[in-house]
């Protein structure tokens, strides 16, 4: 059939463009993760702390970066980025453009927004936290950080899985902006194959579909996740 | 700056605000009546309903609206027994099929946040309504709703966020809003900064009253969680 | 007391297993209106759960529960295990059994008062004014009235406690089945508890108590369970058992008291 | 600045004028053009795909050196950028489907060439004949083009106008019978119909070209290099007067589209 | 019991609000190594918040808490609210007071054996084997061995209790805070943790020991504390205080005893 062709490895498919495109909207994606936990952990921590200053430091990002739209958050990354990049080359003495690479820039940004996604679901799952386990930990003389890593990070990430689970599900799309970046993830290796064939069903389902395989791969992941840290709680729903 | 330039795009998007806003309001309201549903699916513990409700936040989460929107439009179209059935006149319309696509969309994230939001509701509590002969609806509605809705607040302020910025999506779909207006006037005058910084502003400050309501509302719903209010200062004498 | 002849709740042979270990190996129980039963038992010997497969907050691995003369009907599921045939007929059974939990389990989210009438408001229908009237008065019972419009997390221990029993009394339930009531209250207020559960028993109401106040299985209860490995060790009125105790063991299990 | 290598950006997506090969390499008209314009201008030329969405940025922050797009020279493009000598000229026209009632309106197979004021011999009866043919109709152009301008001013107080992102979205609307028309560069219509998705739909009515459209489709450079304007201004010149652009015009378009 | 003359802790004129509530009006206490100190009163005459005041879980509003010699330094916030002027200075103390909450507070998401050895392990940076040796050797003293590796969430609430205490003892803390530590245990428990705290005590640790057990403060405890309202209202080695009390609210309150 001529559309398994068309999307096959052969040298008329378009098969390996597409999974190539769908590596690299996954690396995207993975990288941007990692960067907004570590920003959301921060955020909802100066979010949840008692200073001032840091809720409104906290309360400024989040609002910031998800009340803008994402597609100003990576031109300001790239084109911001590039710029500050190119005028400290030229202070250097070096000619021409030296941008941020393309991944880099376009992960920072994502990630930067993932970020204050991450730290609303942080903040709520810590309110979800039993008091009673934190003041135990401080009791026994638990400094901050260590609280936060054997106490409160783990039931976090318990009751933050589900909320994970969008923010990476987000992140996988909001990827899909990256590519003003000149990046070619997977929307826009589609984009470019519908374009190039005028077959827009065809790739936009088979875009579609990467979409699937990448969340379906991710969901065993979440799943197994939930199941693992899951099996110290006494179930409240389901059956009495 | 042109502040002229400025004031003359910022009068441009202010006029199609009210589709964002149509779009947003109605898709918000359809996706969480279908999320409730979804929801409930969900968590019935019964096997099928189970399996549909996964299979639809599956899809729907995991390919990007953009994709979605898409085929909801211009795939449902190329069938000439959808262009015969009795929903076509709804169909052909594109604002229907934008809202109606964001409404789909939404739901999937909507109910794996109530679901998560459900998650964190003490098992004790639960048994407590269980043991005075609450169950089914009524358990629901008094216990379980409230203190899930509370945990799912900062998660579903997220979803209402992100929603605004996918209407930008509808302009796909020759709905154009405050987005596709942008993008119009940029590709007519390529002043890209200088439009995204109108639209980001209007986009943010929606964003802002958004995220200020349901700051509002968590902290109606959440007095058991905050010390007792203060009478009056402690009186000053020597500390330590 | 009242000693009318019928039976307010029948257990008969309760078997109840947590993954390998076996709980309940065969409980069975009766209780006549008016009945105040101590169950007495060292910790981990089966008396929460014993209370919580009564009203089926467990499901039992098999045994049968007769409250007011209605059995609880069960059926087993594909897998093997026995769940309610009818969960309706479950909710109504409940509304008639008041249970304070060993670990209260307040409403969170509500006030004192909003927690004691919850349930009659909503499960039972009764007018609001009525059940806040009532609510009320066994807030002064217990001597919290001060604290209605607290919620649970500002209250202390003793507190909670007092709030979990006016809760489970507000439903005015036929059968109540009280885990360890009195473990956070000092002696003064124990005594004042136990004055109002003894009132209820004169009004007939039927009551299952764990507990570890021997003064109160001694001189309230009119029968003693005694629960050992799972089983029903020793059982009796409390003059007999506390006597001449036909169990070896339970007789080493009351000489700690007092220490 | 001595140019000894020029980066130039292409959509890559925009068939025939430029489009990707599976294998990722750049194809079409408007590469194989740039490869002779370098080699005229003995620079070595790179060229790389460009999301359409922040390619006028990405010219401005330096990041490549030309767009070469399909790229239609007008006078708000003018304030933000250069342009060079146009290198192509497309006439546009109406697309309807051929079972419809808008197939083959008078005129069809014609092209009318009209001045910058959209004037020129018979355009204003054959506008006249649209305008009367096209009454209570929807038609559908690519939003922000020049096109979209001549429809506004042409048919807007006669026909519905719906605005679309790019052009393949009005050909699956035509299709699915959203509206009637479509209106849009003829060589893009040229190739469109050459998919058998879009077997059912056809050319009707006059074509209209000339300088209506702008002097037509050059390449866009930044305003601070005029060096490199001369430059490649002087290859086109060359470029159109020794046939090349014709030949690769036949090539690509099977239509001559130099200016 | 050692008598050496050091004070291992004292408490200086604590006061604490909550809201409108004034809980703690000026409490002071002394305790020597070895000491023993029961502190009784009525439930909600702020027990658990005195407790939880000497090592800051609640912010005193006043007063001044001095652990083994070393007083905890405070500062005044901008707001006028109290707060430790150094954090690390609180944790190293915090890591020096065990605390057995009245509602156990065990880590839900640990095991038992996971939940005694976090601290000595984390904060204390002991070697894990030894740490685990020892945490099972107190398991087995309380009686729980058996459950070293089941859940909080799957425990029996006497279980979750002896739990709890064993979590603090593994600390080996100079100052125990024990808050209630026997409410949930049967009689025979009761004897036993009694004796482990006993041998604490010869050991020649110091505790602070809210309770309801007359027996315990009679017969185990060298100095009892009695809370009324806010304030000390008797205080003294029991076999005084028990004999002839000093205040007419004492000797109602421990004339509930035994009801
Ligand atoms: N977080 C809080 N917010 C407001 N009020 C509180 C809070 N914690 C305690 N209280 C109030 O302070 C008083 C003293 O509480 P505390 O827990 O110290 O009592 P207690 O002596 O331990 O009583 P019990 O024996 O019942 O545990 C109570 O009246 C209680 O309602
Ligand atoms: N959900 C559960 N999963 C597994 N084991 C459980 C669960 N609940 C209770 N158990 C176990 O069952 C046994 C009986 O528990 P139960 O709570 O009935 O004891 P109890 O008699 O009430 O003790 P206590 O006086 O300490 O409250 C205990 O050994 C406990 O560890
Ligand atoms: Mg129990
Ligand atoms: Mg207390």
């Amino acid at each position: 059939m001529s559309f398994l062709t068309t999307l096959g490895f052969g040298s008329t498919g378009w098969g390996g463009f597409l999974l190539f495109g769908a590596a690299m909207t996954f690396a995207v994606t993975l990288v941007s993760l990692a960067i907004g936990a570590v920003l959301g952990t921060l955020v909802a921590w100066a979010k949840l702390s008692k200073s001032l200053a840091g809720r409104l430091v906290g309360d400024a990002y989040t609002t910031v970066f998800r009340g803008v739209p994402e597609l100003l958050v990576i031109y300001l990354f790239y084109f911001g980025g590039s710029t500050l990049v190119t005028a400290a080359a030229a202070a250097l003495g070096f000619e021409g453009f030296l941008g941020l690479p393309s991944f880099l820039a376009g992960a920072l940004a994502v990630g930067v927004i993932s970020g204050a996604y991450q730290a609303e679901v942080y903040r709520g799952a810590f309110l979800a936290v039993a008091r009673g386990e934190i003041e135990a930990a401080r009791a026994v003389g638990m400094p901050p950080f260590l609280r936060f890593r054997r106490i409160i990070a783990p039931q976090v990430l318990r009751f933050a899985l589900p909320g994970l689970g969008n923010v990476w599900q987000l992140s996988l799309k909001d990827s899909a902006l990256v590519s003003v970046t000149g990046l070619v993830e997977l929307m826009r290796s589609s984009q470019i194959a519908a374009g190039s064939t005028h077959q827009f069903f065809l790739f936009y389902l088979a875009g579609g579909a990467l979409y699937l395989v990448l969340t379906g791969l991710s969901n065993r992941a979440f799943d197994a996740a939930e199941a693992r840290v899951g099996k110290s709680f006494r179930r409240g729903l389901g059956r009495a | 700056m042109d502040t002229g330039f400025l004031l003359d795009t910022m009068g441009q998007l202010l006029a199609v605000l009210p589709v964002t806003l149509g779009l947003f309001v109605l898709s918000i309201s359809a996706g969480g009546l279908l999320a409730l549903g979804i929801t409930w699916m969900r968590v019935s513990g019964h096997p099928v309903l189970d399996r549909l409700a996964r299979g639809y936040i599956y899809i729907f989460r995991g390919s990007p609206l953009l994709i979605q929107m898409f085929l909801v439009y211009y795939g449902l179209g190329q069938f000439a027994f959808v262009r015969q059935s009795v929903l076509w006149p709804l169909l052909r319309e594109p604002f229907f099929c934008a809202t109606l696509s964001l409404a789909l969309c939404t739901a999937a994230y909507t109910a794996e946040i109530f679901r998560g939001g459900l998650l964190a509701v003490p098992g004790q509590q639960i048994e407590a309504a269980r043991a005075c002969g609450m169950s089914g609806l009524l358990l629901l509605r008094r216990i379980i709703a409230p203190i899930a809705l509370r945990q799912a607040l900062p998660a579903y302020s997220t979803e209402l966020v992100l929603m605004v910025k996918s209407t930008s999506l509808a302009s796909l779909v020759t709905v154009w809003e405050v987005t596709g207006i942008a993008q119009k006037v940029i590709h007519s005058t390529y002043r890209t900064f200088e439009v995204f910084f109108c639209a980001a502003l209007l986009y943010l400050v929606l964003n802002l009253v958004i995220v200020r309501l349901l700051g509002l509302v968590e902290h109606r719903l959440s007095p058991h969680l905050r010390a007792m209010p203060e009478r009056a200062r402690p009186r000053p004498g020597m500390v330590g | 007391m009242t000693t009318s002849p019928e039976s307010a709740l029948i257990v008969r042979d309760l078997h109840k297993t947590f993954g390998q270990l076996e709980v309940l190996k065969g409980v069975s129980l009766e209780a006549r209106e008016g009945d105040v039963i101590s169950i007495l038992g060292s910790s981990g010997s089966g008396k929460s759960t014993f209370l919580r497969c009564i009203n089926l907050l467990e499901t039992p691995d098999s045994g049968e529960v007769i409250v007011a003369g209605e059995a609880i009907r069960m059926r087993r599921r594909r897998d093997g295990h026995a769940e309610p045939a009818d969960r309706r007929q479950v909710d109504r059974i409940r509304s008639e059994l008041g249970m304070v939990f060993q670990s209260f389990n307040l409403w969170s989210h509500m006030t004192v008062l909003e927690n004691l009438i919850e349930a009659p408001v909503h499960v039972q229908k009764r007018p609001r004014p009525e059940c806040i009237a009532e609510a009320e008065a066994l807030l002064a019972k217990v001597g919290i009235a001060d604290k209605r419009n607290h919620y649970p997390a500002h209250l202390s221990g003793g507190q909670q406690q007092r709030a979990a029993i006016a809760r489970a009394l507000a439903m005015r339930p036929k059968v109540m089945l009280f885990d360890e009531p009195t473990s956070a209250l000092d002696p003064e207020l124990v005594g004042e508890v136990l004055r109002v559960m003894r009132a209820l028993a004169e009004e007939g109401r039927t009551m299952l108590v764990v507990t570890h106040e021997m003064g109160f299985a001694r001189n309230v209860s009119n029968r003693v369970m005694f629960l050992h490995q799972g089983q029903v060790e020793a059982e009796g009125p409390p003059q007999d058992l506390f006597a001449n105790a036909p169990s070896e063991r339970f007789r080493q299990f009351i000489a700690g008291h007092g220490s | 600045k001595d140019w000894t290598t020029v980066t130039i950006a292409l959509e890559g997506a925009y068939e025939p004028w430029n489009s990707t090969k599976p294998d990722g390499t750049l194809d079409g008209f408007e590469p194989e053009l740039a490869k002779d314009l370098c080699a005229r201008m003995k620079v070595e030329c790179k060229l790389i795909a460009q999301d359409w969405d922040g390619m006028m940025a990405a010219l401005q922050a330096g990041k490549f050196d030309v767009i070469m797009d399909a790229l239609s020279i007008t006078p708000d493009r003018e304030k933000v950028i250069a342009f060079s000598k146009p290198y192509a000229n497309t006439p546009a026209g109406f697309a309807v489907t051929k079972s419809g009632a808008l197939a083959n309106l008078a005129g069809t197979g014609t092209t009318l060439r009209l001045d910058v004021n959209g004037e020129g011999t018979g355009a204003k009866e054959a506008i006249e004949a649209l305008r009367k043919a096209l009454t209570g109709k929807s038609i559908g152009i690519q939003a922000a083009t020049v096109y979209a301008d001549f429809i506004y001013k042409n048919f807007k107080d006669v026909a519905t106008i719906r605005e679309y992102k790019t052009s393949p979205e009005h050909d699956l609307d035509l299709t699915a019978g959203r509206i009637d028309a479509a209106f849009d560069d003829a060589t893009y219509f040229t190739s469109a119909f050459a998919k058998p998705d879009n077997a059912d739909l056809a050319m009707s009515g006059p074509e209209f070209g000339g300088l209506i459209w702008g002097a037509g489709e050059a390449l866009g450079l930044r305003k601070a290099d005029t060096d490199l304007k001369a430059k490649f201004d002087e290859a086109i010149t060359a470029a159109l007067a020794d046939g090349t652009v014709k030949k690769l015009a036949l090539k690509w378009f099977k239509l001559d589209v130099s200016p």
